[in-house]
């Protein structure tokens, strides 16, 4: 029974993981900067899982519903979203002003030419 | 039956995902991910009024407006990016 | 009446999602690219249009039809224009079809 | 004639609607999902549609980048500048109550134009990535 | 179901290392989660994953591969060091939920505290009937604040670093790239 | 009616100010107009500190809505105190930003710079004065996105990596907070510290907790640096613009201390975080290692900007130190030094920035000779040297004596002893670059350097003056410190 | 009563203030050398007269303080003169007006860069000695122990030389490496124990410590006092004879081993106390490495050739006295001790000075080449007899009345150990000193090979104040009341 | 003008109904803004491109609409049975050149998104020459040959038979 009212918590945590992994693991800065997105992406899904209400609806005041899911995560996604939205934009704009300046956008290229210097 | 709709639904959006993340050239996934663009929305506007919420039908429009969108982008800079080789027909 | 309805807009849904599935499908077993492209974006318009006109169906003469209506519509006027510039990218790439016979060279002249 | 002739139809036919979609969502977000933000990005989706079948210095002719600087500035300050506002009236910042006689008339009042102020911003600031980064590709 | 899909998206984004069909496939996961998030009421969070994670960043993603390329190097080390770092984190997790209140649990403390007040007394007090609107831009109104100064910020960021091309005078932009010539796949 | 409002102007006054910078266009503006709010500012966290003479002050609260309810401002000793810190550096380094930026800035990034700047500085003081969980996650990210744009701004090419990396390591660490946050939540329904507090007390078996508090202090720990995860920092301080390092150096490691120092001590309270989680045994191995290898790898670079940077990295760990040795004494020894380090780092900085401002990127073998003709800016860096060797008379004496102490309270003899000899490698790499300046020769065809200009000078030396101040008045830092450790410990700080 | 303590407070702040100022005044002056030079010479001679003037009141038994500044609770910087300090600052202020004159001498014979840099060193090193001297607790000492090691390093590496640069770093290592390592932690483990660290007769810390924790906080304090070259913390002081030989006087002689032994002594007594030394038998450690100090470094000094090479182990050596005779633990040894610092920096200087005469006039630098050099410099080679006399310590140079108060001591309190020690060491000085002394005078010159030696004495100011030490080393012998009153203070109070 | 004028009638349509809060004047007053934001912005866009939108256009699509949307059922029937009895029914792709007779460029967009709505062929160039048609089968390319659609797209454009 516990097994059945986390699954879906499991597979988030499996999602997140594998954009974590994505994020540490590739030399490419551009995949890093993917690999955040499906890490925060799944964040707002925890976040989102946790708001659901067994029975509930979305919270907007419609005739009839009774009961209603938590808003609360909802609006703090809203937020990460734009946070995560604003990030990647800057970290996109970094990863082509490094291939401007290094000719690539993979880590151990860089390094190589860095330490050349 | 709205239920039977959406289940039905996400099998096509299942095979697309599927023939998108097979190995095959861009042009394949891009059709695939288009396919899966349009069927979200169509699961949206279902799943609506599976659970009496027709007002998702703004959701739908939103997913049809940046499915298109994102096609068009994706085949503008595809031009452009086609050109860069792969880094194994260098070595 | 109303089961008369049901039963047109359940036919109408089922109609939709069998040709969901049948581009899918399609997507599997055409040869190539261009083929497939048949398969997926001809059933995305008439597929698009069994489902929202269902779901028209359920909700009647309503702001909600007419929100169906324009999805239809919107995607209706997109889903060709994605297709055509799919197509055309993937020629400009060099992307060849597979044809079955040489009727007309595809290069310009 | 032009080279995208099917896509600069298309795109001509529906972005003032896809435009007027996203005010629409900025107004309505009171009533159903959406509001600034969501209205924001819709709307800067539709100018980059247009960026996209006609190019970028066209877009950048509908929507100066000398405009749009200011713009993402003067969201942020609407926004601010109402909680300064509901702050000199004897709230706390933010404080919407104070924006109008009636409270509730106040709050919402506070709503809209904060909503309004995050669409702006948003709006402005998207575009303005968006050109940044075609821009910089062409 | 919809999780399943998410997971094969999730996996090919890991695998693959055409850059291209990966920031697809990061908004297809995107237009995913989004399509959850309708299914579990957040009817506002699914319209702005939509429009930002499909949408927007998925566009600034291939303008950047419009930049930097295609293709991901091969790895030239196994990423062991990671893999470890990602289970350890991921068991602390996976411990973490086996005490957390189960799965839409309307009795989840998270719904006993603070939440039923904008629930009951959100739509009389704000007057707006959509509750979130009414945390988003009055309760926590202050929170939207910072979040519009975040986007501003990263407005600034970018325009810092990538800065605006100066509009050329001739409006003609409608030159499509010549074809390209090398093949579309590498080969295996 | 205005001193009621001050918690809240203490950020909403820089935060609106930096849309307003943008708009003014030109540099110059923006830059009297960024000086003119940091100052402002300044007086604000002045104000607010005066005003706490007679116990902490009550929350503000947003829009009016109560508490939990709404996000709150709490302003205590702790929060005062570090937000005059912030505000102070700032004001000190804006004026000096006029000169130095427009050496190292193109004119028309300059009013980008400040608007960053302001932004940068708001999201610090918001993160130290919010009284909600998730209110700091959003402004702790304001100033994360502006500092990975202004250390983009440096020159090098590598600033652009630097600024990559952080934003990579940062982002990180902002979704672990985000997912601790999110655990805490789903546990207590709330996100307002003071409730947090209240409603984790009786969970405190709860593997969620667990789970949400190593997240948490993991997440804080990459924004802080926090040895091993502290790669982030070396390059980012040493290739950005000379005003971003002095205040990223000054500040931001610092409102991330004391992030940490709230959430261990306030929220989840002493009794779990070191009692039943034994966070202290985590800490105090990582912050030693922190304290030796940084000062270490220090010694070797040649790179002056880059050797502070890493003698950073060791001065963090000195006040994680503080922080592991669970005792009043650590953690007023911790605070101090977060104070003091601010100072001393502030100096140092800045006097570097003035070298950098005459010589470009300055390697230690360029500075050969500079002592004689750059008298001034070299007897700053001196001193500020001095100070973070913990010379007495200097500020950073004073936060070592109390780490010592503590570490001899605690019976913890080879921890003062590894101290020790951390100051001692300190003294080496502060010792090289007064030995170069001074006692070596100006290479012949070497350019003659004059002394930079006042405007740079009077606010290094005003910092350099503060660490001497503080290192001879301690009543006021100390005070602050030992009672808002107290208070901390007695968990009755809010 | 407020008015004598005001009194009094004036000279003890002017005896800081005057070196500061001095050293702003050398920079104010430095374009024009004789201006510099004056400066230097009468900021000597005020500080001189603004010490001394204390003198008086201490011997009455008053004990002049004066609070700086607060820095921490129980943790002051401030100044109070007791006995051991008078003495201590009475030798070194005498010292520096000799000195001066004598480095104004060399620096101009030998034609020295960066003189101005030199003599600011010089006056604010004096300083730094003045505040150990009279600094009322362990912070106060640690601070000026500190600005006396920085201060004095430009004077180490002066000449600017690689081999300048590597003895300053070994110079600033270990100096800085002890006092941060081993001496700071002390005090602060002094300060928890006791809650101050103001220095009290009888000892900070009597009651508060004993049995082998207090054997190692003495080690921490006696090792990290690395200016009292202890063993084997003395590399420092062979290294740094690169110096000037004024530099060397400077180190050896006024200020830096003397602080040394000075800050030793002065934790003995005012912070362990005597007597609760006594109570602990694994303090006795002490003694033992003192005494092997003396021994060890006497025999070094033997096998060394090199003049000034030889002079530094002598010092080593004879720091170790001071040590030894603290060490011994009783009273008389104490007095002992402190005679000792005085009668050792009189006698040092005295043959620094004749060493840095010889150097300027004859440019040798080697024992081996002195032969018959008493002819051509008698005043110097005098000078440098009555100084060796002191170190081996025989009447009528001072050396030989600490050496007697020590052995009382280690008879008294029958301390076999350091009575060998004194009595081996004795011959062992007298070994390395006599062969100099004979050679000088009583071989005939060796002429090297194309070049006849047509030297005479050194430069006026060098000879007269070399002889002005010699005399001093005699007169002490002589007068010995006034050191003799201050250090039988030391051990009554 | 004229057509600014239809655009803007069109676009507060278009909010009226997406809105239905057609009580509240705010929210109609709003409409009105917006509406006349994105008509200056249109405006604005107009001087930009060269396409027109010819004026009995929006008269004519329904019926076009009508019989477009019968050829798309058929050619679905006819592409679900390629897909599921590829045996009975298989496929031969063949690609051509078709002429296109229609003036303008949004003529020739018509006709291109037409070809492309109607399975199993696609619209993939489009310039002077004409089109370029991929079929599936020869079948739908002989179709389309027989030009009835590029008639009736040219008719739509400027109400004439066309070529
Ligand atoms: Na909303
Ligand atoms: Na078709």
């Amino acid at each position: 029974m516990a097994a059945l009212g986390l699954y879906n918590y499991w597979i988030v945590i499996f999602l997140m993981m594998a954009g974590f992994y994505v994020v540490i693991a590739q030399g490419n800065l551009v995949k890093k900067i993917v690999g955040i997105n499906v890490l925060q992406t799944s964040v707002f899904l925890l976040y989102i899982s946790m708001g659901k209400v067994q029975g509930g609806t979305a919270p907007i005041v419609v005739a009839g519903a009774t009961s209603y899911s938590n808003p609360l995560p909802h609006v703090l996604i809203l937020t990460a979203i734009v946070v995560g939205i604003a990030t990647t934009a800057l970290g996109l704009a970094l990863a082509i002003r490094i291939k401007e300046a290094y000719g690539t956008v993979e880590e151990d290229e860089i390094h190589a030419q860095d330490e050349s210097l | 039956m709205f239920a039977a709709a959406c289940l039905g639904i996400l099998v096509v959006m299942a095979l697309a995902l599927v023939r998108a993340s097979l190995p095959g050239n861009v042009y394949d996934r891009i059709l695939a991910i288009n396919m899966f663009g349009t069927k979200t929305v169509l699961f949206i506007a279902a799943y609506g009024f599976l659970t009496e919420r027709p007002d998702f039908l703004d959701i739908a429009l939103t997913y049809a407006l940046i499915n298109f969108i994102g096609i068009i982008a994706v085949l503008k800079l595809v031009e452009r990016v086609a050109g860069t080789a792969s880094p194994e027909t260098d070595e | 009446m109303s089961l008369v309805l049901d039963l047109v807009s359940w036919t109408m849904l089922l109609g939709g999602v069998f040709l969901g599935v049948s581009g899918a499908v399609g997507l599997f077993r055409f040869p190539d690219f261009y083929t497939r492209l048949h398969a997926a974006g001809v059933t995305d318009t008439l597929c698009a249009a069994l489902i929202l006109g269902g779901l028209m169906v359920q909700a009647g003469w309503s702001l909600v039809s007419i929100k169906l209506a324009f999805i239809l519509l919107f995607l209706w006027y997109t889903s060709p224009t994605a297709s055509h510039a799919l197509a055309k990218a993937a020629l400009r790439a060099g992307l060849g079809p597979r044809l079955a016979e040489k009727e007309n060279p595809p290069s310009k002249s | 004639m032009s080279a995208r002739p099917v896509l600069e139809a298309i795109a001509k036919l529906l972005v003032p609607y896809i435009l007027l979609f996203g005010l629409y969502v900025q107004f309505h977000g009171d009533y159903g999902p959406g509001g600034g933000f969501q209205a924001g990005v819709i709307f800067a989706a539709g100018l980059i549609l247009y960026a996209l079948a006609f190019g970028l210095d066209k877009a950048m002719v509908v929507a100066p980048p000398a405009l749009l600087r200011p713009l993402s500035a003067l969201g942020v300050l609407l926004y601010g500048g109402v909680g300064l506002v509901a702050m000199l009236n004897g709230g706390s910042f933010l404080g919407y109550d104070h924006l109008a006689a009636d409270p509730i008339a106040g709050q919402h009042l506070g709503v809209l134009l904060v909503e309004f102020g995050v669409g702006i911003t948003v709006a402005a600031v998207m575009i303005l990535i968006f050109f940044a980064f075609v821009g910089r590709s062409e | 179901m919809l999780l399943t899909l998410l997971a094969i998206a999730a996996v090919a984004v890991v695998r693959l290392r055409d850059l291209f069909a990966v920031v697809m496939l990061a908004g297809i996961y995107s237009l995913i989660t989004a399509a959850i998030f309708v299914v579990l009421d957040a009817a506002d969070v699914a319209f702005t994953e939509a429009a930002v994670g499909a949408g927007i960043a998925t566009v600034l993603m291939l303008a950047t591969l419009a930049l930097t390329g295609r293709w991901e190097a091969k790895p030239r080390h196994r990423p062991l060091l990671p893999l470890i770092v990602v289970t350890i984190t991921g068991a602390a997790l996976i411990w973490g939920t086996t005490d957390m209140p189960h799965f839409a649990d309307p009795a989840a403390p998270i719904h006993q505290h603070v939440a039923p007040r904008y629930i009951e007394e959100g739509p009389k007090e704000v007057g707006v009937p959509n509750m979130v609107t009414a945390i988003l831009a009055s309760y926590r109104g202050y929170d939207t604040l910072g979040e519009v100064i975040v986007i501003f910020t990263a407005g600034v960021g970018v325009l810092s670093l990538l800065g605006l091309r100066r509009r050329r005078s001739s409006a003609a932009d409608a030159s499509p790239s010549t074809p390209p010539t090398t093949s579309e796949e590498p080969p295996r | 009616m205005i001193a009621a409002h001050l918690p809240a102007l203490q950020v909403v006054v820089p935060l609106l100010a930096a849309p307003i910078c943008l708009l003014l266009g030109r540099g110059r503006w923006a830059w009297a107009f960024a000086t003119a709010v940091s100052w402002l500012t300044l007086a604000i966290a002045v104000a607010l500190l005066s005003q706490i003479g007679n116990g902490d002050l009550p929350g503000y609260a947003f829009g009016d809505w109560p508490a939990p309810w709404g996000i709150e401002y709490r302003v205590d000793r702790l929060s005062a105190f570090v937000l005059l810190i912030v505000s102070g550096i700032a004001a000190a380094i804006l004026p000096y930003a006029w000169r130095s930026v427009a050496r190292e800035i193109p004119p028309e990034q300059q009013a980008i710079f400040f608007t960053a700047l302001l932004l940068c500085l708001a999201g610090l003081l918001g993160i130290t004065i919010t009284g909600d969980a998730f209110n700091l996650f959003v402004l702790l990210e304001i100033s994360s996105l502006a500092s990975y744009t202004l250390i983009a701004m440096g020159r090098d090419r590598r600033a652009l990596t630097a600024a990559y990396q952080y934003l990579i390591m940062g982002t990180i660490g902002a979704t672990f907070i985000l997912i601790g946050v999110g655990l805490l939540y789903m546990l207590t329904g709330t996100l307002n510290m003071a409730d947090l507090a209240i409603r984790i007390a009786p969970l405190q078996e709860s593997r969620t907790l667990h789970t949400a508090f190593a997240f948490l202090v993991v997440g804080i720990g990459l924004k802080l640096a926090l040895f091993p995860l502290h790669l982030w920092l070396p390059n980012a301080y040493a290739y950005a613009p000379s005003v971003v390092t002095a205040f990223l150096a000054a500040t931001a490691t610092k409102v991330a201390l004391y992030a940490l120092i709230r959430f261990l001590y306030t929220i989840f309270g002493v009794a779990f975080a070191f009692d039943a989680m034994l966070t202290h045994w985590i800490l105090l191995p990582l912050s030693l290692a922190a304290i030796l290898s940084a000062s270490l790898v220090a010694i070797f670079q040649d790179d002056v900007k880059r050797m502070l940077a890493y003698s950073s990295v060791a001065q963090i760990g000195y006040m994680t130190l503080g922080l592991a040795l669970v005792s009043v004494t650590g953690l007023t020894a911790a605070l101090l030094h977060l104070f003091n380090h601010a100072l001393m780092k502030g100096a140092l900085f800045l006097a570097l920035g003035a070298v950098a401002y005459r010589l470009g990127p300055v390697r230690l073998t360029g500075m050969a000779g500079l002592g004689r003709q750059m008298p001034w800016t070299l007897a700053a860096f001196v001193v500020g040297g001095l100070s973070l060797i913990g010379v007495p008379l200097t500020v950073g004496f004073v936060s070592k004596w109390y780490l010592i102490l503590a570490a001899i309270e605690a019976g913890w003899w080879p921890v003062a002893a590894l101290i020790l000899i951390a100051s001692l490698l300190a003294v080496l790499y502060i010792w090289r670059v007064v030995e170069v300046a001074y006692f070596r020769p100006r290479p012949a065809g070497a350019e003659a350097v004059t002394e930079v200009p006042l405007a740079l000078l009077a606010p290094t030396w005003a910092l350099v003056l503060a660490n001497l101040y503080f290192g001879l008045d301690t009543r006021l830092t100390v005070g602050l410190a030992e009672t808002a450790a107290a208070g901390l410990f007695a968990g009755v700080a809010r | 009563m407020i008015a004598p303590q005001i009194a009094s407070q004036i000279p003890l702040a002017l005896s800081l203030a005057i070196p500061l100022a001095g050293a702003v005044g050398i920079i104010a002056a430095r374009r024009t050398p004789n201006l510099r030079e004056a400066v230097t010479l009468i900021t000597a001679g005020l500080l001189l007269l603004a010490v001394w003037s204390l003198l008086p009141a201490v011997l009455a038994g008053e004990r002049p303080a004066l609070t700086l500044v607060e820095l921490l609770p129980g943790v002051a910087i401030a100044l109070r003169v007791e006995p051991l300090g008078m003495l201590f600052a009475a030798v070194a202020t005498l010292l520096w007006p000799i000195n001066s004159l004598y480095s104004i001498g060399y620096m101009r014979g030998n034609r020295e860069a960066h003189q101005t840099r030199f003599y600011v060193c010089f006056a604010i090193a004096l300083g730094a000695a003045i505040g150990i001297a009279f600094a009322a607790n362990l912070l106060t000492l640690f601070i000026f122990y500190e600005i006396l090691t920085l201060s004095t390093y430009p004077l180490v590496t002066h000449k600017g030389s690689e081999a300048a640069v590597r003895a300053g770093r070994v110079y600033l290592g270990i100096l800085i490496a002890t006092s941060i390592g081993l001496l700071l932690p002390a005090i602060v483990w002094t300060w928890h124990l006791a809650g101050h660290l103001d220095f009290v007769p009888g000892g900070l810390i009597a009651g508060h410590l004993d049995g082998p924790l207090l054997a190692v906080l003495l080690g921490l304090y006696v090792f990290g006092i690395g200016k009292a070259a202890l063993m084997p913390m003395h590399r420092w002081l062979p290294a740094a004879m690169v110096a000037p030989t004024p530099v060397s006087a400077l180190l050896h002689a006024v200020a830096v081993v003397k602080a040394g032994v000075f800050t030793v002594v002065k934790v003995l007594v005012y912070v362990f106390g005597l007597e609760s030394l006594q109570s602990v038998p694994s303090a006795q450690w002490l003694l033992y490495a003192a005494g092997f100090t003396i021994i060890a470094a006497s025999l070094i000094a033997l096998h060394q050739d090199n003049l000034k090479r030889r002079l530094a182990y002598s010092t080593v050596s004879q720091l170790s006295y001071v040590v030894l005779a603290a060490a011994i633990l009783a009273p008389i040894s104490a007095i002992g001790a402190a005679l000792h610092i005085a009668a050792h920096a009189f006698g040092k200087i005295t043959l620094f000075f004749a060493a840095g005469a010889i150097y300027t006039a004859a440019h040798k630098t080697e024992i081996s080449q002195l032969d018959g050099i008493g002819r051509r410099m008698p005043w110097t080679m005098g000078a440098f007899a009555i100084g060796a006399l002191s170190m081996i310590g025989l009447p009528p140079a001072a050396g030989f009345l600490s050496k007697w108060y020590m052995l009382l001591g280690a008879l008294e309190t029958e301390q076999l150990v350091a009575v060998a020690v004194i009595v081996a060491s004795t011959l062992l000085n007298a070994a390395y000193f006599v062969p100099i002394v004979y050679a000088a005078f009583f071989r005939s010159e060796r002429a090297a090979a194309g070049e006849a030696p047509s030297h005479g004495e050194a430069p006026r100011p060098m000879v007269i104040a070399l002889t002005a030490t010699a005399a001093l080393t005699l007169l002490l012998f002589l007068f010995p009341e006034v050191p003799l009153t201050l250090a039988r203070q030391l051990v009554e109070s | 003008m004229i057509h600014l004028l239809w655009l803007g009638a069109s676009l507060y349509g278009f909010w009226l109904l997406l809105s239905g809060h057609w009580d509240s004047g705010l929210l109609l007053a709003l409409g009105g803004a917006s509406t006349a934001l994105v008509t200056l912005m249109a405006w604005r866009m107009q001087r930009l491109d060269a396409l027109s939108f010819p004026a009995g256009l929006w008269r004519r699509l329904p019926g076009y609409w009508a019989w477009l949307f019968v050829e798309i059922i058929k050619a679905n029937q006819d592409v679900v049975r390629r897909i599921w009895q590829p045996a009975r029914f298989p496929i031969s792709p063949t690609m051509a050149w078709l002429p296109a007779s229609q003036k303008t460029d949004l003529g020739r967009a018509i006709y291109a998104n037409s070809i492309t709505l109607t399975p199993g062929t696609v619209a993939i160039e489009i310039d002077e020459r004409g089109v370029l048609v991929h079929g599936l089968s020869a079948e739908v390319i002989a179709d389309l040959r027989g030009a009835a659609m590029d008639r009736r797209v040219t008719r739509l454009e400027d109400g004439e038979g066309g070529a």
